[in-house]
């Protein structure tokens, strides 16, 4: 419970970010971090006491295994969604790298044609 | 068909790796690469107009184990749209997307955005609609910025960053949905939550999806990327991003998760009626005063999303048909509408109304398109917007909601007003000296219009044709959360 | 269990680095701190196919983002928004912590998953698809249709970007048709 | 070109074992930790450290960017083209082959021919998007002359 709120924070931090800061990189970093917590977020709600992970080896006894083992299906979501957020963030360089060109600067306050 | 349902999202993305491979000399091997690919597409969803509901198992796992593709009323609605709207886009980008440059790679987008649609619109699991999702958001934003302008790059920045946070949200609800039932399939997660009824962790997850696919499909508070995103796509992207996709990626996710995952609560009619109302007035207030033609557009494109909302958010029979059918109007006249003013733009190269004038003159196809499109979303009989708002107008008086009827009403002349004033200023008047050599458009973007021209019409005049079969089974298979439930887990 | 806190910990005075620091590469080089102590966090919480996987991809966007960073104008920017925007935004983060604790309350407690479907995963998966790492076996063959998504999103963002970057974006000597209205 | 004479030795006693290493991850996907997104942008990883060391020349040589751009569209319709295979049992995404024999490098059916083509993919397009982002000669002063050659 107080872990998953921790783990909340992270995400608002990562929000507030967004909000209160007018840097491009800054914004593309609260992104980030709404990524990593997200992610994080997931992996935890998947944890079983001991964290033993889900990858069988020869030796090892198939009931034991299935008894001790996390969940393996949130990872498998964590990582396609590391993979967005990659993703994600590789089109938001580009794109930020295309505004300096343009602009000559990272700020948004300068960086403001449109009207919204 | 039912064995082929999973091509609906294979061949745009197997078309969209393919042309790939094609060199610059080749465009128009791949543009009839590309027709023959949409229409495949657009039979293949033609032939699953009347086709009973079936749910597909992909990789023959059974449902909460793998993931399934689910084909009901509902979905067959917004396939039908998202394909004729994609189809007449893109012959009308033939001839348009001679203004950029690397129409390859923009072919290709487009084709993947598609894809992503599809994908979301046929998908039964959450995770699996998040990540189509994704697709098809992802798309949109570098085609937003497809021009590599000041404007056009800076709109694309701002859609990116709110349309990431609101994929955060969507996951994050996802994830607490997960952690609260242990499952991903919607099927089954709404038999878990109609068992355990509604607690707090379902609500919080509601809260979230409602602000996250709020945000892609631009309800009133979350609008602010939508009036500079859509103006600065190239034409045919502004009529998918305004026709189909914040209808695909927003109202239709919202509906699906609030009617069939979670279920109707009195809270959440009341959270949807005031967002979509909120949208309605909000939109069109904004709308009045603009000059600029595609920024005109795209509020409303927020007002007439919020009329949709209201009437899905009433909740009574007449009021989902009304929305459903608004949808689908919204879809043509709103995509014919941006396409006129990207065919205004190709010929004169403005988007400001005090610069045009008496186009009637020069570009009588255009007008005429142009004007039937105004006269449709501004609820003009005979023409579909009429019917649409007029029923869901008449299902708010049924539902005694007197003053929200009597805004609606408001809403409608607000924006006929605002289009009388476009076809004020654009098509009647007197033409500007510097206008007097402008020239019709050519011929493939002329048909595309008047073929939806002629859509807006039929859709308004031949609704009994289509209107049990289509639209009352979509509205039918919308309500009955247990149907749904039974076509996949066939407990 | 306390290292689970105290990896937490790191991650949230990171971010704070991140997001208050002025110097732009500083802030890109805490948000590698966080990524990395992310990957530890992964490793111990039983997932070390992302660990290793956060690992290099963390790697990547430190790349991507120094390179973003350390050749263009560096200078901090001193502007911020307004007070009140400030104040109401933490008022609806608050909000929005206090109704997520609310809705925690009713979720299971950490450490103790619900497994109502993947508990068949861990029993049968071996048997069913022959991989003996059940987190590929999930994602390449019970849920191998979002991979191919993934792989999909990760096609799609490589051509936005290259479309992005390109030169050039309009023909008719590049002049854009300015949007007015005012 | 490139960087100090030890930065580029380490690479060439590096960059073997990094490519080694990322096969590995990718091949051994199914049996241990690892898979085709981790191998690929190990191997992508590979790729970059040559070309932050040696510079743009010796390893556009080793894999040119419209060699990048072929190899992304292969491995992303390979992709697909094993989820259409699956037709051939009966379903989209179907595992038509054999699970073979557990804990082999031969098993799992479809699974290691999936990782590889993801390999293909990630490896070559943000090989591409990487040579496009930092060598393009357009945001540094550095080098290279950009050509719409260069583009994915």
């Amino acid at each position: 419970m107080t872990i998953y709120l921790m783990c909340l924070l992270l995400f608002v931090m990562g929000l507030y970010c967004l909000v209160a800061k007018k840097h491009l990189i800054k914004k593309i970093i609260g992104v980030a971090i709404l990524d990593y917590a997200v992610n994080l977020f997931l992996i935890l709600i998947g944890y079983r006491e001991g964290g033993a992970p889900p990858i069988l080896f020869k030796e090892m006894n198939q009931q034991v295994f299935s008894q001790q083992s996390v969940d393996p299906l949130p990872q498998a979501l964590v990582l396609t969604s590391i993979v967005i957020g990659l993703g994600v963030l590789i089109m938001m360089v580009s794109i930020a790298l295309r505004l300096y060109e343009k602009y000559k600067t990272f700020d948004t306050s300068e960086i403001s044609r449109l009207k919204g | 068909m039912q064995q082929l349902f999973p091509l609906f999202v294979a061949i745009p993305l197997g078309t969209a790796f393919l042309v790939l491979f094609f060199p610059k000399s080749l465009t128009r091997v791949v543009e009839v690469i590309l027709v023959i690919s949409k229409v495949i597409l657009l039979s293949m969803v033609v032939a699953l107009i009347g086709h009973a509901p079936f749910s597909y198992f992909v990789g023959k796992w059974q449902p909460p184990l793998g993931i399934t593709l689910v084909s009901d009323q509902i979905s067959t609605l917004l396939l039908l749209v998202i394909n004729i709207v994609g189809l007449l886009s893109l012959l009308y980008s033939f001839r348009y997307m001679e203004m950029y440059t690397s129409k390859i790679r923009f072919y290709a987008l487009f084709m993947l955005m598609v894809a992503g649609m599809n994908g979301v619109v046929i998908t039964g699991d959450m995770f699996n609609l998040f990540v189509f999702l994704e697709i098809a958001t992802i798309s949109s934003y570098a085609l937003v910025g497809f021009g590599c302008e000041h404007e056009e790059l800076e709109a694309s920045f701002k859609y990116m960053i709110l349309g990431s946070v609101s994929s955060t949200f969507i996951l994050l609800g996802i994830a607490i949905l997960y952690c609260t039932f242990g499952t991903l399939n919607m099927a089954d997660l709404a038999n878990s939550i109609s068992v355990n009824g509604i607690n707090k962790s379902v609500l919080f997850a509601e809260t979230l999806f409602i602000m996250g696919f709020g945000l892609k499909g631009a309800m009133v508070p979350f609008h602010a990327w939508l009036p500079d995103a859509h103006p600065s796509a190239p034409a045919p992207i502004s009529a998918m991003l305004s026709g189909v996709l914040i209808k695909a990626c927003g109202i239709y996710a919202i509906i699906r998760v609030s009617y069939h995952v979670i279920g109707m609560t009195p809270l959440i009619h009341i959270i949807l009626m005031s967002l979509g109302m909120l949208s309605m007035v909000v939109g069109v207030l904004l709308a009045v005063g603009q000059w600029d033609f595609k920024r005109l557009l795209a509020y409303h494109s927020i007002s007439q999303m919020g009329y949709v909302m209201v009437g899905i958010g009433l909740g009574t029979p007449l009021g989902i048909l009304g929305g459903l059918f608004h949808l689908v109007n919204h879809a043509f006249f709103k995509s014919l509408l941006f396409l006129c003013s990207g065919a205004i733009e190709y010929s004169t190269g403005t988007r400001n109304l005090k610069e045009m004038g008496g186009l009637f003159k020069r570009m009588p196809v255009t007008s005429g398109s142009c004007s039937i499109a105004s006269l449709s979303i501004s609820g003009v009989p005979p023409f579909n917007g009429f019917w649409s708002k007029l029923i869901i107008i008449i299902a708010l008086v049924q539902a005694q909601y007197y003053a929200m009827a009597a805004v609606t009403v408001g809403v409608s002349f607000l924006t006929l007003v605002s289009f009388i004033k476009v076809q004020r200023y654009s098509i009647f008047g007197d033409l500007p000296e510097k206008l007097k050599k402008t020239k019709e458009v050519p011929v493939l973007m002329g048909t595309t219009l008047v073929i939806l021209a002629i859509l807006c019409l039929v859709t308004g005049v031949l609704y009994p044709f289509f209107g049990d079969t289509v639209l009352e089974m979509a509205r039918d298979a919308l309500m009955d959360q247990q149907k749904y439930i039974q076509l996949v887990l066939h407990l | 269990m306390i290292t689970f806190y105290l990896l937490l910990g790191i991650m949230i005075l990171g971010s704070i680095v991140a997001i208050e620091t002025r110097n732009i590469l500083s802030s890109v080089i805490s948000v590698g701190i966080v990524g990395f102590t992310l990957s530890i966090l992964f490793l111990l919480l039983g997932a070390p196919d992302l660990a290793i996987t956060q690992v290099v991809v963390e790697i990547l966007v430190l790349v991507i983002l120094i390179r973003a960073t350390i050749s263009v104008d560096n200078t901090a920017i001193e502007a911020y928004r307004g007070t009140f925007a400030i104040v109401s935004s933490l008022f609806f983060l608050g909000l929005f912590l206090v109704f997520a604790s609310y809705a925690f309350l009713e979720m299971h407690a950490f450490g103790k998953p619900l497994m109502r479907t993947s508990q068949h995963y861990l029993d049968k998966g071996l048997a069913e698809t022959g991989a003996s790492n059940i987190v590929t076996a999930v994602i390449l063959d019970y849920r191998a249709y979002d991979t191919l998504g993934e792989a999909t999103v990760l096609f799609v963002s490589v051509l936005g970007a290259t479309v992005i970057l390109r030169r050039i974006g309009r023909k008719r000597g590049g002049k854009s048709i300015e949007s007015t209205g005012k | 070109m490139g960087m100090s004479l030890i930065v580029k030795k380490i690479t060439q006693l590096l960059i073997g074992l990094i490519f080694l290493f990322g096969i590995n991850i990718t091949l051994f996907g199914h049996l241990s930790v690892g898979g085709g997104f981790a191998g690929g942008v190990i191997l992508t990883c590979g790729f970059i450290l040559l070309m932050l060391a040696f510079g743009k020349d010796t390893t556009l040589g080793k894999m040119r960017t419209s060699v990048a751009r072929f190899l992304s569209c292969t491995g992303a319709l390979v992709f697909l083209a094993i989820a259409l295979l699956g037709y051939i049992g009966g379903a989209f995404f179907l595992n038509f082959l054999d699970p073979g024999q557990a804990f082999h490098l031969h098993s799992a059916g479809f699974i290691p021919f999936a990782d590889i083509a993801i390999s293909i993919l990630i490896v070559s397009a943000i090989f591409a998007l990487f040579v496009l982002l930092v060598l393009s000669g357009r945001f540094t002063e550095d080098s290279g002359k950009y050509t719409e050659d260069d583009e994915l």
